[in-house]
């Protein structure tokens, strides 16, 4: 297996573990590392991808630079709302926002 | 070349047992240290794989805001809200068990399809495309010349989160609170520090025509620097329209000059001789915005509803 | 002149962060915005239909370096019934600042509604990757805007969409790494080569359904869809049902129609079939059981998207290599009632939830047995859930039961009846959930529950909404035949 | 066949004033019952306009696209009228007894809206030109029945309610399948006399197929023309109010059904291919078993409401029966029974409405001596009563005697015995009732003045000489039987 390979493999395993615990683990905070591990693992598959060739190709460097600045702006967001839900597990009463 | 291979081995390993650790730890705030260790080796690993604006943006963005989020985050909340379940041993060896079971088969059909690739890759195309385009830096001129119209909708993306942040806040024109650390020594090194990094910033900014850097890597930079002079109040802290202004400016910008292209020489096209300069000043606004927008994420996160 | 397709996605975007800053001016830019969205979306179909798909190139560079947009019969149509609701939507938004949560629901909305547009006409994968983003993102915006109590829910949304969208970019990755381009159609020259590709579009297609089945609810993945949409404010809730859930339905359709088809994506599809049977069925039983209005109307939502996944297995035969025209012929019809019945769920739901929000907005609560008698209250809330259930069945004259009857033929043409099942049983189980409620609201009234008057706008957006869709299918033939124009 | 509007200017008389009496209040009566009275009249000007045009053999048709490739056809031909008339005379009367019986009771905007939007429903389906047209304006009555059928919002009536739609729903799934099925096999056919070649090749080529769909279709039309064993929703629909059971259940949704299984059986298959699938003597059989049991079962109802809804499930049958076997003679006298039935069935509903309205009763052992307390109503229930038993000369006769003629000639002499049989059994559940009113005492207190609210007493009255003046014009050119005749020369291209 040539080096690149290598890498997809390190990758794709990176991603498996990281979705298959988003799906099972129940703390908020913990799914939310699972979801950016398993992100890192997909960029990680893509950036093994572009070393192919040399020069590495520069379009899929572009791709994970723009993943990566959705993955840091949708963690942002999710721990906004784990700090809304915490500060709502205090006193919120159950069911459904009028 | 033994040594590069035992260096690239020691990364991947030290990648994984930091990604196990990370995933499968009890403690909130043990995972969350962990993961940031994750994203300091994966740099590393950008870097050896020949992505320097990858490696410079995780370091900056991932690894950096990511893990001042999180903190600011977890240090205010140790226990985890979620039940805790004692789920036995057993149960995550499964887990584990699946996922690496899914990773060995994904890997299988991945590496097949790298055999038998297609002759001409689309990075190989934008290489040749590189001389007509207005940017030297090869990543630079995709993401501003070639397909300028998914950063444009990257930076619709970062705004949205941020305004969908603060909107979650309690009263109708929600406004940023966050506790101020007076303390001298750090006031002071903050005082000393922000100067030179503004420099950083600019130098990363119009180093990303021709060499790894650019709008992402100084919007981190520029993050850090609005972070440490609001929590050491030397900023003080906009009032809530300010917020919304400076939240929306990077993502109208741009918008604004997609419309204007359209109208003159097609959407988002780019041509010399103004389309360097087009670039840095788009780039500009770029970095002013992530910085912005980054931050009001950290400081709604911090802020009590 | 330059095409004006990509004037879908940055003219909301632009109005949204305008929006953002000067709050003030939300109700009339979006409803300008949307106004101007619908008649430009007509005249996106009429295009269509008339010289077939509309290619754009983006930045001056053609595709594979640059980002192209298409927009063939399947995108206007989805462009369409979106601008349709969302301009409802926010005529109905505009009556009651409780409806909308909190001021920012303006911008959130309509840059929602960029996003879907981006969705609707990207041609290049990571593009519609993206674009996925910004809806999921927008969305979950959304639904925080429910207050404190919607935060948890949003926060399950946001975690399973933006999985889902990874799932995705795998499968684009991947296709990326055997054909070397982004885009769609030059990955299919790629693909058609003799090569066995088999083992690679399978993977690509199971990962990409499985993350597109995830970010539309499709049972088992469909946990977080009732809490996040009942959860929403009144004026989200609608979206979120109608139209959200709709983007990543059309990367699957997107995905389906496309790629090439063997023995393996075959059985895949049928299995996704199954699933969807077992979702219209099981998603309808829980309607059947909610004790919340707005529940209901969610699980209704799980219930349809059984129906949208049909497609799938009739589509399947006429992607592979010895497809002969009757296969095609299938796979026309199917196309056409499927988006038929998307675009009539997406009438129909998006009136549903506003009569949810009426009646909300007039007894302050949407648990159902509080709102006994809701008929003498509110008659034009109560007569729209009314004719909005009788178009989600799919009974006739609804735009749905032309959907119904263009894919209950695809289903005899092709031999696999067995679908049957679920397109009939699912009509009488959503016609069920619906009398249930209806038999409520028509009950003698119990004295002392207070009820504030609905503004007159709310009631008259839900009922013009659901007589829209009880009443479309007599006037779809034209419409139907463009939705597979440049599709196949 | 010439392409006109005139189709759309039958339903629209109706369809106007439904949208616009929805956004009535309540109190505003004098504009309701004008709109509602001044449609109906329309109709029934239109339709009378029309009949003599039909007979000479003039067509009208509009057509426009469904789906790709199936068309939405409404077209006016002699059996389509024939239905109309009856429903948009039956629909005039009723509206009169409806506005009297509503007098000043909540929610009448409502129902008169649904109420005209259910007469623009049996008006499609009369106008119905290819099986399409016909599902969709079939099942559109389900939908705007059942705001009628729960009008009075009682835990009954939406019970009721509730069983007429899982009946008709369910019934629908059967209908619309098998329809989809014909025409995807055949292609989008148009309703036409004798069925068209396109089916013929169609049965010879795939019997088992063409009887498998004929099944399904007429299991769909079985629920709302109350075949057994899928009637049981007819009686329980009785809670509604008496507008409401005389026109839908006694005229406009049973005879839809009816209508339906007609269209079906010489419109879609012709006569011919549906005897050669051989699947008439089964459906002969089974309206048959429905006319006897549906009298059985009236001798044991005390509800008068009751004991004629179980007398309605057993008369629609015989229009079936009059399909089923193939004579001409037996054809007229089943559609003549449309007429005839709608007209004396609707009489006795509205005297049951009165009988409630004015004293309260609604059990048949209550009605001892009524006669003398409202002679005018029993007079009109005695008369529609006799007819119903096929007592000359009343219209009831008519249909029976060419019924009974037409299976003779058929060769299937055990109709006639059928049909003895529940003339007997009419008389047995009727004649008690008709007793009770005149022969016994009963002490009803005197009449003071009239003895009800002209607006009900007038319609039943109406609708009971006109059962005698049918029975006496037989011989008329434009009158039911002959329309009848000439609706069933053309089924059998005589």
């Amino acid at each position: 297996m040539t080096r690149p390979e290598w890498f997809v493999a390190l990758g794709l395993l990176v991603f498996a573990l990281g979705s298959v615990r988003l799906l099972f683990v129940r703390d908020t905070v913990t799914r939310l590392v699972a979801l950016n591990i398993a992100g890192a693992g997909v960029f990680l598959v893509l950036i093994a991808l572009a070393a192919r060739t040399d020069p590495p190709d520069p379009v899929l460097h572009a791709l994970v630079l723009t993943g990566i600045v959705i993955a840091v702006s949708v963690t942002g967001l999710g721990l906004v709302l784990i700090r809304r839900s915490d500060d709502g597990a205090d006193e919120s009463r159950d069911g459904d926002a009028p | 070349m033994t040594a590069a291979v035992v260096l690239d081995a020691l990364l991947a390993a030290g990648v994984l047992v930091t990604a196990v650790v990370a995933l499968w730890h009890r403690e909130r705030a043990a995972s969350v240290t962990v993961f940031l260790g994750f994203g300091v080796l994966l740099t590393a690993i950008w870097a050896r794989l020949g992505a320097p604006d990858v490696a410079l943006a995780e370091a900056a963005l991932a690894a950096g805001v990511t893990g001042a989020l999180m903190t600011t985050v977890v240090a205010g909340r140790t226990r985890s809200t979620a039940p805790a379940s004692r789920s036995s041993r057993a149960v995550d060896v499964a887990e584990g068990a699946v996922a690496v079971g899914v990773g060995v088969a994904l890997t299988a059909v991945t590496v097949g399809a790298m055999r038998s690739a297609a002759p001409v890759l689309t990075g190989d195309v934008a290489t040749e495309a590189l001389p007509d385009s207005v940017v030297a830096h090869p990543v630079t001129a995709v993401l501003l010349d070639f397909r300028t119209y998914d950063t444009m909708l990257e930076i619709v993306v970062l705004a949205v989160a941020a305004l969908a942040a603060v909107s979650t806040l309690r009263d109708a024109a929600p406004a940023l609170s966050v506790p101020v650390d007076r303390r001298p020594v750090l006031t002071g090194a903050v005082a000393a520090l922000t100067p030179v990094l503004v420099v950083l910033a600019a130098w990363l900014l119009v180093a990303g025509s021709d060499r790894p850097g650019g709008a992402f890597q100084s919007g981190a930079v520029v993050t850090g620097i609005v972070l440490l002079t609001v929590l050491t109040g030397t900023l003080r802290l906009p009032s809530a329209r300010t917020t919304r202004l400076l939240l929306a400016v990077g993502s109208t910008v741009f918008l604004v000059v997609a419309l204007a292209t359209a109208l003159t020489t097609g959407w988002l096209t780019l041509e010399n001789p103004w389309g360097g300069t087009a670039v840095v000043a788009l780039e500009a606004v770029l970095a002013v915005s992530i910085g912005v927008c980054l931050a009001v994420l950290a400081l709604a996160g911090s802020t009590r509803a | 002149m330059t095409s004006l397709l990509p004037a879908f996605v940055v003219v909301p975007a632009l109005v949204a962060t305008l929006v953002a800053m000067i709050p003030r001016i939300g109700a009339v830019a979006a409803g300008a915005t949307a106004l101007a969205g619908v008649v430009a979306a007509v005249a996106l179909t009429l295009r269509v239909s008339a010289d077939g798909p509309v290619d754009v190139a983006l930045g001056g560079w053609a595709e594979p370096v640059g980002i192209a947009l298409r927009a063939d019969g399947l995108s206007a149509a989805f462009v369409l019934f979106t601008a349709v609701v969302v301009l409802v939507v926010t005529v109905f938004a505009s009556g009651s600042s409780a409806a909308r949560g909190t001021p920012f629901f303006w911008a959130l909305s309509l840059a929602l509604w960029s996003g879907l547009n981006a969705v609707y006409v990207a041609a290049d994968l990571f593009n519609t990757y993206v674009a996925l983003e910004l809806v999921t993102v927008a969305a979950v915006g959304c639904v925080a805007l429910g207050g404190r109590s919607a935060a948890a829910p949003a926060l399950r949304y946001l975690l399973v969409a933006v999985a889902g969208s990874l799932w995705f970019l795998l499968a684009v990755g991947l296709l990326y790494a055997r054909t070397g381009t982004l885009s769609l159609r030059l990955a299919l020259d790629v693909l058609r080569d003799p090569t066995d590709d088999g083992a690679l579009v399978a993977t690509v297609l199971i990962l990409a359904t499985v993350g597109l089945a995830l970010k539309s609810a499709l049972v088992p993945l469909h946990a977080w869809l009732p809490p996040a949409h009942a959860g929403a404010p009144a004026a989200v809730s609608p979206l979120m049902s109608a139209v959200v859930i709709k983007a990543s339905i059309f990367v699957l359709y997107r995905l389906w129609t496309s790629l090439p088809a063997d023995a393996a994506t075959t059985s895949l599809a049928v299995l996704v079939g199954a699933v969807g049977s077992v979702a219209v069925l099981w998603g309808s039983l829980a309607a059947l059981r909610q004790a919340r209005l707005k529940r209901v109307v969610a699980y209704s939502t799980v219930a349809q998207v059984g129906y949208f996944v049909l497609l799938l297995p009739l589509v399947v035969p006429a992607l592979r290599p010895e497809a002969d025209d009757a296969a095609r012929a299938v796979a026309e019809l199917a196309v056409q009632g499927t988006v038929a019945m998307v675009a009539a769920h997406a009438l129909a739901k998006s009136a549903m939830f506003m009569a949810a929000g009426c009646l909300l907005h007039a007894r302050g609560t949407d648990e159902i047995a509080a709102l006994r008698g809701a008929v003498v209250t509110n008659p034009g809330a109560v007569l729209a859930f009314g004719v909005a259930g009788v178009a989600l069945a799919g009974l006739p004259p609804a735009l749905a039961f032309s959907g119904k009857w263009q894919l209950l033929t695809a289903v005899l043409e092709s031999g696999q009846w067995w679908w049957l099942i679920a397109l009939l049983g699912g009509g009488l189980l959503t016609a069920a959930y619906t009398v249930r409620v209806l038999a409520v609201f028509v009950a003698e009234r119990e004295t002392g529950t207070e009820n504030t008057p609905v503004p007159v706008r709310m009631t008259a957006a839900t009922l013009v909404t659901a007589v829209a869709a009880g009443i479309a299918g007599v006037a779809s033939a034209g419409w139907l035949a463009t939705t597979t124009v440049g599709v196949f | 066949m010439s392409a006109s509007l005139i189709p759309f200017a039958v339903l629209a008389t109706s369809l106007i004033p439904a949208v616009v009496i929805f956004f009535l209040p309540d109190d505003a009566t004098r504009i309701r019952t004008t709109l509602n009275l001044g449609g109906a009249a329309a109709k029934v000007a239109l339709v009378a306009a029309l009949i003599p045009a039909a007979v000479d053999g003039e067509r009208f048709e509009w057509r426009s696209a469904f789906v790709p490739g199936v068309d939405l056809v409404l077209r006016v031909e002699p059996f389509a009228l024939y239905f109309l008339a009856l429903s948009s005379v039956l629909w005039l009367v009723t509206t009169i007894y409806a506005v009297g019986y509503f007098r000043d009771t909540p929610g009448r905007s409502r129902f008169f809206g649904f109420f005209s939007l259910c007469v623009v429903a049996t008006t499609g389906i009369a106008l119905a030109g290819n099986p399409v047209t016909f599902v969709i304006f079939y099942e559109l009555l389900t939908l705007v029945t059942y705001p009628l059928v729960v009008h009075e919002r009682s835990a009954a009536a939406i019970a009721g309610a509730r069983t007429y739609l899982v009946h008709t729903l369910i019934g629908g799934v059967p209908l619309l399948i098998g329809v989809v099925w014909l025409t995807e096999r055949v292609g989008s056919i148009d309703f036409a006399d004798r069925g068209s070649d396109a089916m013929t090749q169609f049965a010879a080529r795939e019997p088992v197929t063409a009887t498998a769909i004929f099944v399904l279709i007429l299991a769909g039309l079985a629920v709302k023309a109350a075949l057994i064993p899928v009637h049981g929703w007819l009686p329980r629909a009785m809670v509604a109010p008496a507008p409401v059971s005389a026109l839908l259940h006694a005229v406009a949704v049973v005879k839809a059904g009816v209508f339906g299984i007609v269209l079906l059986v010489d419109y879609t298959y012709g006569v011919d291919v549906a005897e050669r699938l051989g699947v008439l003597t089964p459906l002969a059989v089974l309206a048959s078993a429905t006319i006897v049991y549906g009298s059985v079962m009236a001798l044991r109802q005390d509800g008068i409401k009751a004991r004629l809804a179980y007398s309605t499930v057993s008369q629609v049958a015989y229009v079936t029966l009059g399909v089923a076997v193939v004579s001409a003679t037996a054809t007229t006298g089943g559609i003549a029974h449309i007429v005839n039935q709608g007209l004396m069935k609707i009489t006795m509903f509205f005297c049951a409405g009165l009988f409630a309205v004015v004293l309260g009763i609604t059990r048949i052992s209550d009605l001892d001596g009524v006669g003398r307390r409202m002679p005018v109503t029993s007079a009109a229930f005695t008369v529609a009563a006799v007819g119903m038993i096929g007592i000359p000369p009343m219209a009831g006769f008519l249909s029976k005697w060419y019924l009974a003629v037409g299976s003779v000639e058929a060769g299937q002499p055990w109709v006639l015995g059928v049909l003895v049989a529940s003339s007997l059994l009419n008389a047995a559940y009727f004649f008690p009732i008709v007793h009770r009113l005149w022969w016994k005492t009963g002490d009803h207190g005197r009449v003071a003045g009239i003895e009800a609210p002209p607006s009900l007493l007038v319609p039943a009255a109406v609708t009971a000489v006109a059962t005698v003046v049918v029975g006496l014009v037989a011989g008329w050119i434009y009158s039911p039987l002959n329309l009848a005749r000439i609706i069933t020369e053309g089924i059998y291209g005589l």
